[in-house]
């Protein structure tokens, strides 16, 4: 946290002026697009490919919107921090929580095969000494 | 039951000793430190009070080397617990292989609870001394936890999926069993026992008992008419069950999962969640509501039979049904 | 009795005494005390239900209640004191009433949304409280499916949607102190120079803003499936319970944070005030405090050792337990290295403050069992977990909190404490509460489980011993709250520095006018610098005990 | 959203020390809107991952035509927002009143599409707790059109209560105390409605193409 007394006009401060309307429509456009190619993208057998390419899609256009439409492209460093505190915090929520559903199953020892699982009667298990001390 | 107070619980399980020990390390940790830090705070306090004439010298803003030393010697002694606790975690999450099933089926306030060789209890577990049992276990409502404070085992039992761990008694004797997920209003009252015999003993009270679990499965089987698709001359129609348990399975979409208890149970009720390989769209109906929990593991028990060689010898003389 | 005779000066206190102007007041000194109003009941409905289990636990069978209503008095113990006091305790008291003025401003950021979140808390009780008295509801604070969804048949809803709202609350409050910390510091204050008691605020409304909203989200998933059949956690369906422990835990342990960090930043002031001494390593506190924040939301597992998580990521979270300790520790060295070389002074608030250092020193390692894998699976859900967690809640917040009402009550109302009825209340509270705690310790390795109505005998003398202990306890609370309520009238007036403290709350009137500062102060030297003004008489001057003096 | 009367509020040192608040302050908000979707989000990439199948299957039965509509009635309604914002600036109250009540259209248009979709599940039988009859594909569709139903009426909320602030806007402009002196409202409303366009974008994807 940079020690920067607050009440000079900070540099990097928004200086109170919108973006221009050629640039929103541009912009406008380049969302249609990219909806129109994530709809396509769904049509095309693409198996398991069909995952990763919608979700980078939706990613281009949330970061169109977020830099241009929210002004975060000339916003002060502070609108930087807070979306990158919520993107490393929403990973870390999705990650480990996929940490967990992904390793369930890792290792699982196979199970005896069956002889051995049912109770033998006569025998004493070699490994049950008298009483442990 | 012992009902004599004491300060330490009994140790009665391979797990007990091996759990104390590390308990007793972080205990001398704790003990150290905080030792450390009332002795330092009440020498502070003594020596530098208000209005005390003793040379205190320049104030010390801060230390690096002080603040580095007391964050890297803590954290590296925290690892050293961190695998030490781990390695017996491991040991305690994964059951061995020959280790003597027990099905545990946990209800709202009791725990009922079926050996493979029939004999079937509720809040009470015979088990013998000196052999590993594994306890594979589910609820039929909400969340329960099978906890004996003597074998330091606690396991907590989730509906709709089972979940194993498993114990090796050291002492025979009886040991309280606590139900430790707060399940309702008589969640205090879902105690048991669990008696621990010789071997030979635990034989003799096995003999009494009539009918393996298989055999029910095996019933179940026939009566849900499992067998119309499940069975060679049903043609190509559903996969062939004799000795698929255990085994890895192929899956549509590519994935390879290995056959276990909760992907058998996942098929009985939920068909569509894991399709095999080569079987398309199957037609097989959910058995969602019409098969409580026992007979579901009395299925997948018949099912551990069929892909073992000959069934338990002290199994029903039905072993060798026509059923595959 | 004689009031001393100095000219009445206007101050937020006097500005106006009708209803309207407390109601409907935006500064922020006002909020502060009608949350100090709001939590101090809550905190006496909790502790009666804490005190009315007590007795039923001192024998083995169910003697004074039933079950029915022991899981509804546990529960509400649990809810009303982790969602209605300990979480909003020091922030919206101590941190309404003194963050404006430590960091040089004339009120908060945004004063209408600190009434709405005075207001919401209040609505946020209302429910839970028309939930107890409708008869209350049986689920334990952790909420729990598929029993809170579906098998629990008591007001599950109205107090879900109780605790609810008393999380924009505190949402609300957090965002008030965000935007305050980051752009109305006097001028002259950088962040280096900023009370420390200031940084754990801003670290604890880092956490409220990244955690409470998923509380939220999965409140609003349990209400869907218990009130509308959607079955989003009904295992029936092929939902998962563990998936409800992943989103609840991932609020509530930072939650934990969110209690002790305020508790922290008041012990850093109460110490560094007592000692007479700059704070040991004020930079190493600092990188705590949001280290602390940081890592309390990667923790989150080790509530799920034993309940079917799995065994890899059950060591991912144990190693992230350990690595969260550190910044405790870190702490907890630097308070007592800073008693080094100072001229320490025994006032109630450094008992307090030495009090949390010592027994928050022994709940921050038995944590270390918890975080242990092979240990917790035989701990977990036991009484060893709950005397860990009461030895850093009611050992560490609230005795930090109330150390904190008694160093800030001076500014607050102008006039001092009793001292020798808050000491004597400071030692009954701290032996109280080691007796009450330390033996469930002991019965928690013996394996007694948590939320046990009815327990086998050999635990009936550990359990006796710690209702003992709560008896003592209970009454330790109720000292304050009446001294406290004498002391407005008949306690002698505080100057504005009692204390002789630095710091910029302390340089204003006490209390202080509505706009905090006649001019805003600029500042200069860096915190708790007691150096260049130990050559004022520091003597604190020595009250008269009682009133007649 | 900050004080109506004058521009400046009493304990704010100037205005942009006023305005630096108010755009942290709906930051700040955003990121708790982050975390609180992030958590119904993830809730259902979770059962997505557990049920491959059952899941497309189910998510095949959702109209895809009506969500592309959808997306892109949410995408002009942020540009004519963006607009508003830039017509507040210039201080063109025409204008500004023009596009806001353009996006609040849109806004509509899409909550009725929205209505029209829900309704065509209704008809179904895929509603979740109402009527939901099982089909071959088994009890765990039911639980894809629960987190289906909980995703889209958590964004139509967020949806109304933006619709409810701006039209809180429109007054304010049709009064004339919006300009260029005092567009913090409107700019501070169209970064709330910007976000609530973000989280379409994903669910857009994971509902209705998966």
């Amino acid at each position: 946290m940079s020690a920067h007394a607050h009440q000079q006009h900070d540099a990097t401060g928004h200086h109170d002026e919108a973006g221009s309307v050629k640039l929103y429509v541009t912009i406008f456009v380049a969302l249609l697009v990219l909806t129109a190619a994530t709809v396509a993208a769904s049509n095309v057998p693409l198996g398991r490919w069909h995952i990763p390419v919608a979700i980078s899609i939706a990613v281009i256009k949330a970061l169109l919107v977020l830099l241009f439409f929210m002004h975060l492209l000339g916003g002060s460093r502070l609108q930087w921090l807070v979306v990158a505190a919520a993107g490393c915090f929403a990973t870390i929520f999705v990650s480990l929580i996929g940490a967990d559903y992904a390793s369930r199953d890792w290792y699982l020892p196979p199970p005896a095969p069956l002889e051995q699982q049912i109770w033998q009667p006569a025998e004493i298990p070699p490994s049950a000494p008298a009483d442990k001390p | 039951m012992p009902s004599q107070f004491r300060f330490f619980p009994e140790q009665a399980s391979t797990f007990a000793s091996r759990i104390d020990l590390l308990y007793f390390v972080l205990l001398a940790i704790t003990v150290v430190m905080s030792v450390l830090i009332f002795v330092m705070i009440l020498f502070f306090m003594i020596r530098y009070r208000r209005g005390s004439k003793v040379i205190r010298g320049p104030q010390v803003g801060s230390n690096l080397r002080l603040e580095l030393l007391w964050s890297i010697i803590p954290l590296v002694i925290m690892m050293g617990i961190f695998a030490w606790g781990a390695d017996i975690y491991f040991d305690r999450s994964y059951p061995p292989a020959a280790a003597l099933d027990v099905y545990v089926v946990g209800k709202q306030w009791m725990w009922k609870l079926q050996h493979p060789q029939g004999k079937r209890e509720i809040n009470e577990l015979h088990v013998p001394r000196g052999y590993p049992v594994r306890l594979t276990m589910i609820s039929q409502d909400v969340i329960h936890s099978f906890y004996v404070p003597a074998f330091r085992m606690k396991q907590d039992v989730l509906p709709g999926r089972y979940t194993t761990t498993w114990f090796e008694a050291t002492k025979t004797g009886e040991f309280h069993l606590f139900c430790a997920e707060y399940c309702g209003t008589d969640h205090s009252r879902m105690k048991g026992r669990v008696i621990v015999m010789e071997p030979a003993e635990y034989q003799a009270w096995l003999q009494s008992s009539t009918g393996t679990f298989a055999s029910r499965g095996e019933q179940v089987f026939n009566d849900f008419r499992c067998g119309s698709c499940h069975s060679p001359e049903a043609g190509n129609r559903a996969p062939l069950l004799t000795g698929a348990f255990g085994r890895p399975v192929a899956l549509v979409g590519g994935q390879t999962i290995t056959f276990d208890e909760n992907y058998a149970r996942e098929s009985i009720l939920h068909p569509q969640a894991k399709i095999v390989a080569g079987f398309g769209e199957t037609a097989m109906p959910t058995f969602e509501g019409q098969l409580d929990e026992e007979q579901i593991l009395a299925l997948i028990d018949y099912l551990k039979s069929l892909s073992g060689q000959a069934a338990s010898p002290s199994a029903a003389p039905s072993a060798g049904s026509s059923a595959p | 009795m004689k009031m001393s005779a100095i000219e009445p000066r206007t101050d937020y206190l006097n500005a106006g005494y009708s209803v309207r102007s407390w109601l409907l007041t935006q500064d922020h000194k006002r909020i502060a005390l009608l949350y100090l109003l709001a939590i101090t009941c809550m905190f006496f409905i909790g502790g009666a239900a804490a005190v009315l289990f007590r007795l039923d636990l001192m024998t083995p069978d169910a003697d004074l209640v039933q079950s029915e209503t022991y899981n509804k008095l546990f529960t509400m113990h649990g809810v009303i004191m982790v969602f209605f006091f300990l979480i909003p305790s020091i922030p919206a008291v101590l941190g309404n009433f003194l963050l404006p003025l430590m960091i040089g401003a004339r009120d908060l950021a945004f004063p209408k949304l600190n009434l709405l979140s005075w207001y919401v808390f209040i609505a946020g009780g209302a429910f839970t409280i028309w939930a107890i008295v409708h008869g209350g509801v049986d689920t334990g604070w952790t909420f729990y499916t598929p029993y809170t969804s579906t098998y629990s048949n008591t007001h599950v809803m109205s107090t879900a949607l109780g605790v609810f709202i008393v999380g924009f609350s505190s949402i609300l409050t957090a965002l008030n102190f965000l935007v305050t910390i980051h752009t109305m510091r006097a001028p002259g204050l950088t962040w280096f120079r900023l009370p420390l008691f200031v940084w754990t605020m801003y670290a604890t409304s880092l956490v409220i803003m990244l955690g409470t909203p998923v509380l939220s989200i999965v409140i609003f998933l349990v209400a869907l499936e218990r009130g509308l059949g959607f079955g989003i956690f009904d295992p029936a369906l092929g939902g998962d319970p563990l998936l409800f422990q992943h989103l609840f835990w991932f609020y509530s342990h930072p939650a934990v944070y969110i209690m002790v960090l305020p508790a922290m930043g008041v012990i850093s002031e109460l110490v560094t005030c007592f000692a007479r001494k700059r704070v040991f390593g004020y930079h190493f506190i600092v990188l705590a405090s949001l280290g602390i924040a940081v890592l309390g939301f990667l923790v989150w597992g080790h509530h799920m050792f034993v309940s079917g998580q799995s065994v890899y990521a059950g060591m991912v979270f144990s190693i992230l337990s350990f690595l969260v300790a550190v910044p405790s520790a870190i702490k907890v060295f630097n308070w007592t290295a800073t008693l080094y070389g100072g001229q320490i002074g025994y006032e109630t608030p450094m008992l307090y403050a030495l009090g949390f250092v010592g027994l928050f020193t022994i709940g921050g390692l038995t944590g270390l069992f918890l975080a242990t894998t092979a240990v917790d699976v035989h701990v977990h859900d036991t009484y060893f977990v709950v005397a860990h967690f009461h030895y850093i809640m009611v050992g560490g917040a609230v005795m930090a909190y109330l150390g904190g009402i008694h160093y800030w009550w001076p500014k607050i109302t102008g006039r001092m404490y009793p001292e020798w009825w808050a000491r004597l209340s400071a030692l009954m509270i701290f032996v109280g509460f080691n007796l009450t705690f330390f033996p469930q310790f002991i019965l928690g390795y013996l394996g007694m489980p948590r939320r046990y109505h009815v327990y086998p005998e050999e635990f009936q003398m550990l359990n006796v011993l710690s209702s003992a202990g709560a008896s003592i306890l209970g009454v330790g609370y109720l000292l304050p709250m009446a001294y406290f309520t004498w002391s407005l009238w008949y306690s002698p007036l505080a100057g504005d520095n009692p204390w002789g403290a630095t710091g910029l709350e302390w340089q204003t009137t006490s209390p202080p006018p509505t706009e905090n500062f006649p001019v805003i102060p600029t500042v200069v030297t860096e915190p708790y610098d007691y150096e260049t003004n130990s050559d004022q008489t520091i003597t604190v001057r020595r009250q008269g005990e009682f009133a007649h003096e | 959203m900050s004080s109506s009367a004058g521009a400046l509020a009493h304990h704010f040192a100037n205005i942009h020390q006023q305005r630096t608040a108010a755009r942290l302050g709906m930051w700040i908000f955003l990121l708790t809107e982050v975390m609180f979707f992030g958590g119904a989000i993830a809730t259902y990439c979770i059962y997505r991952t557990l049920h491959p199948y059952v899941f497309e299957a189910a998510g095949r039965e959702l109209s895809k035509p009506l969500g592309t509509l959808n997306t892109v009635v949410l995408i002009t309604s942020s540009l004519t927002m963006a607009l508003s914002v830039v017509a507040a600036h210039s201080g063109n109250r025409r204008r500004l009143l023009g596009w806001l009540a353009a996006t609040m259209g849109l806004g509509l248009v899409f909550l009725g599409v929205k209505a029209i979709e829900w309704y065509t599940e209704y008809a179904h039988h895929r509603v979740p707790g109402l009527n939901f009859t099982p089909d071959e594909l088994g009890p765990t569709a039911e639980l894809f059109f629960a987190c289906y139903f909980a995703l889209t009426s958590l964004h139509a909320l967020h949806m109304i209560i933006g619709l409810a602030v701006m039209g809180v806007l429109v007054r304010l402009a049709y009064q004339g105390r919006l300009g260029p002196e005092r567009f913090i409202p409107v700019e501070v409303t169209g970064l709330y409605w910007h976000f609530v366009d973000i989280v379409w974008i994903f669910l857009f994807p994971l509902l209705y193409l998966l």
